[in-house]
């Protein structure tokens, strides 16, 4: 745990005075240890408090935009509809199917909460504010992440249901179709930044160009592809919307959820939003410059705050999806990832090497790379899709 | 050897036979990942932290799912396979088996020079390791790259051949 | 180009999630125990019996226990026991009135046949329609006593009809009234020396409407 | 679309053997039909379909009618009061109402009736030339009784396969499982009254 | 054992998961999706033999709904049958109520007023608009959008539920049509509210079409699914949307011209490849008609009695004699069959159910489609259990 910036203002060091003067009184072992609880206590209330608020933002604007208000009966404004539901969830019997089996019946939430609460181990949240400053932070966010399809499996095998079983062979193909992508999307960051380091890839967007554009990877041409595909897979890895296949209501009722019930249900939502929520941060550090400021007049705001801010528009992004789309086929679904997304994120990977090898150019030239770099990330992305959609379109119709 | 060891250790161990002994198919690949877990924590204690978090994100990650399509699609899950009841002779036959493995691979730990320090391995940094890889050894990651083609080529044409028998898939 | 219909379809629930803080026709919930949708007129919930005046309602029940509305209704939810003895009516002219009248809410699916074929405007469909009771047994019977309700509550809740059947039942006594003058007139006629009876009191003032209930 | 006299005599024309009478609708509609007889009703209904000029490929509805035995006492001079009550038998007859999609105009009323209502109630299926028959005729089959024979899946559709009798026959009887309801009035009053001996309702009204 | 030579569903031990064994594929799973399942439009169970997604054989079974509706009207007079049409599709009450109207008179030969037909042609165009946005609600909702366009085509329901309260008294149980005209007459107000909606309406179908006719998802999970042949379609007796889509122009409002329909000049949609996609944008088309006949019949509405008092409603005794009328409802050709014998009530009362005809295609158009697209095909076949049941 780092000693925090010395120079910046008082807000930007104010999570570290604050854990100092917590632990000032403890020797030197027991100091590191208490850090460390600390800042897994922090990551756990923050990202705690922000999975019950989402799941009333959400309700909430899915109401608003289904022109309805929403849950407002618990409290003000319904600001206590989390509360509630965690009662409900509480006090609800826990029924486990008599021919269920009972050890990996139970393991299933916790396995799946477990790794979705590590990958929250290497988000840099601010400066120099990371939990773990590992060298290979983002393979380790990816290996962690990796680990949940397994105990989704866990629960729909052990529930011995119809439904549980189909939605767990979904969602194993949905998960390992889509890590692919997901990968191949970080790869180009990396190559760019030079580092698996998530903090170092923060600190290599810092800066400004003409003053106000800043030098996040989403602004050049193979970073917007990267970003497009890596919020669809993320889409994807987290059972969202357009791809919410293995709890398809229409089909499995609740796909592997469907033998749960009281707090295990629960369990299973929390780490469905802790993984999107992860997620949202891996993709606001690679591409949207972690806690970097927008403007360099606005760098007063403390580093912890931009992260916020882009997390939560990134899941408001997540909501507004959930709200329009409606699912996609399992084929159709694996058919996207491997003919779509792979090839995609295989193109952007040497249009992101074109990037860096042509960093020298200046003048006339770099509006030249500037156009092959937008021709590498656009081009493939028409081709493809023309491809992708050959069958479908729009109609005419004639009347009788 | 410090007591986070012992326990990988004990926990890695202890989960393989699990996996060998246990009675129903599928949760003994559920304890096979985890002994593979065990074998990810002892790359973290010895330091190597890149290979650790690579064998979680493609053991813990990919291979126990090809297990649990393998075991599913071949439909052993359904009926459980009891075992031929354990004859005397069958039981000698597999100890001599055991026996002659753990003897050879004891005889080659014990002769390969290990420089055993005391402090733990240098910690080189993956852009150390990437500098490597694509130096030294770039001829050794052509070679793997292109076998792991071959093989993804491989079950392509496998998969493809399953799919003329059940035509139709194609919307 | 491949996603320009999704992203038309956002900006649609975009437009509505925006709309919704300040366009009335896209934030169309109404708070229901706060907040009450106007009924309209026509509403139409469990029928009610009409009595002419609210202080003696089982004395100037309308209804005659013709028992024509327990045959015509489809679910048979009305249950109906003459009575032994008459009473006098509106228009004076002695009827049966209904021992037994009930209808058994539970049964009733508020079809409003029974307003249809009654001869006697005596039965008119109600309004309320918060009507959950805790005793699942006798609650859901309303016998006379719950359905009988004043005329001034059947003018509150459908002045239009109420106008057209009080006109209708107004115009019916004075004709009433008018047959039975002409046809006392005809047998005081005969006898011309009688002297001319007393003119009929106007047909003593079409009954006053009873004050609001 | 040619009057049923017209189609009846093309039916006739190319199936001699064919039982085809004119049944009349007294109604103000005047929608006639034709009686077709049991042997020779799926030729004939192939015909319908399949004629040039009349291409009658939609069957729109498939009914079962009940008619039990009915007393019906006609005029006889010889008998001594003027009168003579005669029994008609009773038999179970399925109408099809038939449209033509192609050629616009419709209907065309077939029906077809068993011989009696107890054991020979077997008719043949039109389901082989119509598909829209499929479901009608199990219907038909589940709440009247008659046995198509030639249909393909020929199963109970509404009530659940235990069930033994058919409920729109007239004489169906329902089955007296009485269930207690809270507020019982008029005939089912009485079969409450017949269950519990005890006054159902309890007294309400005030004496008046 | 059933005649597909598959054990019956009952007999099959236990809670286990049943894999039933069968030469040609290996293991085939047999899946009982109903009663109680969320997007079966009711009470109605579809038992799928699965192998691996793709539907192998689909049985529908019905029946939970039933009350024998049928017997019931046999015991009851021809005007006490009225309220319980509400309740066949009870998403339609007043094209189930006109076609009964319609049969009884016919039956009765009862002349109708015009001012009554103009408001029975407004009425059942209305219910059209209705049935027809909720359609696509629901399809969207099996397609797994998380109920806004289900959202938003309530949102205008309730305008027309509200027009048909204030005018009936009831939302959805309007029992509104008697035998030659109408119960109550509307009043200029009511008029002018239809039009301003009708106006609207044609507003909010474009920003609805803009949400869902071009988004690609929806076009790749229903272009291609369920396809149906004309020839099939006709042979099987489908009507309504649903025909048109599979590309046969069979409308009974232009084939029979009831109901003062020769009157108004609207035009029939009809698909090309009576798929899924097909039966949507058919039903979009049909709505955007019916706008165009809701403002002519609006704007020349004559004045004049809603129904002639002579008109016989309680003590009705039609003559002896049996009538099949039919009109075009929004699900299909909804047709009364009565038989009288001069008595009080019918001696044979028959509804002709659109919703079931149209299922006996079901298992067709799902055979070889994943089991995400069979709930989607049901969804596109609009079915209503309580006209299925009767």
């Amino acid at each position: 745990m780092s000693a925090g910036p010395t120079d910046a203002h008082l807000l930007e060091r104010a999570p570290f005075l604050l854990r100092d003067w917590l632990t000032h009184a403890l020797p030197e072992p027991l100091r590191w240890f208490a850090n460390t609880l600390i800042a897994i206590a922090a990551i756990l209330a923050i990202f705690g408090t922000l999975f019950a608020l989402l799941t009333l933002v959400e309700r909430k604007v899915l109401g608003r935009v289904q022109n309805r208000p929403g849950p407002n009966r618990t409290g003000w404004f319904g600001i206590l509809q989390p509360v509630a539901d965690g009662i409900k969830m509480l006090t609800k019997e826990d029924i486990v199917p008599r021919a269920a089996d009972p050890l990996l019946h139970f393991l299933a939430p916790v396995a799946l909460l477990g790794f979705s609460v590590l990958t929250f181990a290497v988000i840099p949240y601010g400066r120099d504010l990371v939990a773990v400053r590992l060298d290979a932070g983002v393979l380790y966010f990816f290996a962690a992440g990796s680990a949940t399809e397994l105990s989704i499996f866990m629960a729909g095998w052990s529930s011995n249901n119809k439904y549980a079983l189909v939605a767990a062979m979904r969602a194993l193909a949905q998960l390992i179709s889509y890590e692919l992508p997901l990968l191949l999307s970080a790869v180009p960051v990396v190559l760019a930044a030079g580092t698996l380091s998530a903090p170092d890839i923060v600190e290599s967007q810092g800066g400004f160009t003409w003053g106000f554009v800043p030098h996040w990877h989403v602004f050049t041409p193979w970073g917007a592809a990267a970003f497009l595909v890596f919020f669809i897979s993320a889409l994807s890895e987290s059972n969202r919307s357009p791809f919410d296949l293995p709890e398809a209501e229409s089909e499995l009722i609740a796909g592997h959820l469907t033998e749960y019930s009281g707090f295990k249900y629960a369990l299973f939502f929390m780490a469905e939003y802790f993984g999107m929520c992860s997620l949202c941060g891996m993709a606001v550090t690679l591409f949207l410059g972690g806690w970097q400021a927008p403007l360099a007049a606005l760098e007063f705001i403390p580093s912890y705050a931009w992260f916020a801010l882009k997390l939560c528009a990134l899941l408001l992004v997540f909501i507004w999806i959930r709200a329009t789309l409606p699912r996609l086929r399992m084929d159709q679904l694996t058919r996207f990832a491997w003919k779509f997304l792979v090839p995609l994120a295989l193109v952007n990977l040497a249009a992101s090497a074109f990037w860096s090898l042509s960093f020298g150019w200046a003048g006339p030239m770099q509006a030249l790379r500037w156009a092959i770099g937008i021709a590498l990330a656009v081009g493939p992305f028409v081709l493809l899709g023309r491809r992708l959609g050959a069958g479908i379109g729009p109609r005419t119709y004639r009347y009788a | 050897m410090s007591a986070a060891l012992a326990i990988v250790a004990l926990a890695t161990l202890g989960s393989a036979a699990a996996a060998m002994l246990g009675r129903s198919l599928l949760r003994s690949i559920f304890m096979l990942a985890v002994s593979w877990a065990g074998v990810a924590a002892f790359y973290m204690w010895a330091g190597a932290q890149f290979v650790a978090f690579a064998q979680v994100l493609i053991y813990l990650g990919a291979i126990s799912m090809v297990a649990l399509f393998a075991v599913l699609l071949t439909r052993q899950s359904r009926d459980e396979a009891s075992p031929p009841p354990a004859a005397l002779r069958r039981a000698i036959l597999a100890v001599v088996a055991a026996a002659g493995v753990a003897a050879v691979l004891l005889w080659a730990v014990a002769h390969s020079p290990l420089a055993v320090s005391g402090s733990l391995a240098p910690a080189t940094s993956v852009r150390q390791l990437g500098f490597d890889l694509m130096g030294r050894h770039a001829a050794a990651l052509l070679v793997v790259g292109v076998l792991l083609t071959i093989a993804l080529l491989g079950a392509v044409v496998l998969a493809a051949d399953g799919a003329q028998e059940r035509p139709g898939d194609e919307p | 180009m491949l996603g320009t219909g999704l992203l038309q379809g956002l900006a649609v629930t975009a437009r509505n999630f925006l709309g919704s803080f300040y366009d009335r026709r896209r934030f169309v919930t109404t708070q229901y125990p706060e907040q009450r949708t106007a009924l309209p007129e026509a509403y139409r919930n469990f029928p009610f019996l009409v009595c002419e005046s609210a202080d003696d309602p089982m004395g100037t029940l309308r209804c005659v226990a013709c028992q024509i509305c327990e045959k015509e209704c489809p679910p048979q939810c009305i249950y109906i026991e003459k009575s032994k003895d008459k009473k006098p009516d509106a228009n004076g002219k002695p009827q049966i009135y209904p021992a037994v009248f009930d209808i058994d809410t539970a049964v009733c699916m508020s079809c409003q046949i029974c307003v249809e074929v009654c001869p006697f405007d005596a039965i008119k469909m109600d309004q309320v329609f918060e009507l959950a009771a805790t005793d699942r047994f006798g609650a859901l019977l309303m016998d006379r006593h719950a359905l009988a309700k004043p005329n001034s509550y059947f003018q509150s809740i459908h002045p239009t009809e109420a106008g057209e059947v009080d006109s209708r039942l107004l115009a019916a006594r004075l004709a009433a009234e008018e047959k039975a003058r002409t046809a006392a007139a005809a047998k005081a006629a005969p006898k011309p020396a009688a002297p001319k009876p007393p003119a009929a009191p106007s047909a003593e003032a079409p009954k006053p409407s009873p004050p609001l209930a | 679309m040619e009057t049923t006299e017209q189609i009846r005599e093309r039916i006739l024309a190319s199936l001699p053997g064919a039982q085809v009478s004119l049944v009349t609708n007294p109604g103000l509609a005047a929608q006639h039909s034709l009686l077709l007889g049991a042997a020779h009703a799926l030729q004939a209904a192939l015909l319908l379909r399949d004629d040039a000029a009349l291409r009658l490929d939609f069957c729109s509805n498939v009914t079962g009618v009940d008619w039990p035995e009915r007393e019906v006492s006609e005029a006889d001079p010889t008998a001594p009061g003027g009168k003579v009550k005669r029994v008609v038998p009773g038999f179970l007859e399925v109408v099809y109402h038939l449209y033509s999609v192609a050629l616009g105009h419709g209907p065309l009323v077939v029906r077809m009736r068993t011989a009696n209502r107890s054991d020979q109630v077997t008719l043949p299926s039109l389901t082989p030339v119509w598909r829209s028959c499929e479901f009608q005729e199990r219907e038909v089959f589940d709440l009247f009784g008659v046995v198509f024979a030639g249909h393909p899946d020929l199963r109970r559709i509404l009530m659940w396969d235990e069930f033994k009798d058919h409920p729109m026959r007239k004489d169906y009887v329902e089955p007296d499982d009485f269930e207690w309801e809270p507020t019982p009035h008029g005939d089912v009053l009485e079969r409450a009254r017949r269950h519990y001996p005890a006054p159902a309702r309890p007294a309400k009204e005030p004496a008046p | 054992m059933n005649p597909s030579g598959l054990p019956p569903l009952a007999s099959l031990p236990g809670p286990q998961i049943r894999a039933v064994h069968d030469e040609l594929h290996g293991d085939l799973l047999e899946l009982s999706m109903g009663p109680h399942h969320p997007s079966t439009h009711g009470v109605f169970r579809m038992v799928v033999t699965l192998d691996g997604e793709t539907v192998v054989k689909l049985k529908p079974v019905f029946g939970y709904l039933h009350r024998n509706h049928e017997k019931i009207a046999e015991g009851a007079s021809y005007l006490g049958s009225m309220p319980y049409t509400d309740r066949l599709d009870y998403l339609c009450s007043m094209t189930n109520n006109w076609s009964y109207a319609l049969a009884v008179e016919r039956l009765a030969g009862q002349a109708v007023s015009e001012r009554a037909e103009y408001v029975r042609v407004i009425l059942a165009e209305l219910t059209r608009l209705l049935n027809h946005t909720c359609l696509a609600g629901f399809l969207l909702q099996d397609g797994g959008a998380s109920g806004t366009p289900l959202m938003y085509a309530f949102r205008e329901r309730e305008k027309i539920l509200d027009l048909f309260e204030s005018l009936s008294g009831s939302r959805m149980m309007c029992n509104y049509q008697r035998f030659g005209g109408c119960r109550a007459d509307p009043s200029p107000a009511w008029l002018d509210s239809a039009r301003a909606l009708v106006d609207g309406y044609g507003r909010f179908l474009d920003e609805y079409e803009a949400l869902l006719t071009g988004n690609e998802i929806l076009m790749a999970r229903t272009q291609g699914i369920g396809r149906l042949s004309p020839q099939l379609a006709v042979s099987a007796g489908v009507t309504g949307p649903m025909l048109r889509a599979a590309g046969v122009g069979y409308d009974i409002r232009k084939v029979d011209g009831y109901g003062f329909y020769p009157r108004f000049t609207f035009r029939v949609p009809i698909g090309a490849d009576g798929d899924t996609y097909d039966r949507y944008m058919v039903r979009i088309l049909e709505m955007r008609e019916s706008i165009g006949i809701l403002r002519q019949a609006l704007r020349d509405i004559p004045a004049g009695p809603i129904l002639d008092p002579k008109a016989k409603q309680r003590g009705l005794r039609p003559k002896a004699g049996e009538v099949y009328s039919r009109i075009e409802g929004p699900k299909g050709e909804i047709g009364f069959f009565l038989i009288s014998d001069g008595g009080p009530n019918p001696y044979r009362y028959r509804v002709r159910p659109p919703s079931l005809i149209n299922l006996t295609i079901l298992e067709d158009m799902c055979l070889g489609q994943s089991i995400a697209d069979s709930v989607v095909i049901l969804g596109s076949v609009d079915i209503v259990l309580g006209e299925v049941d009767r």
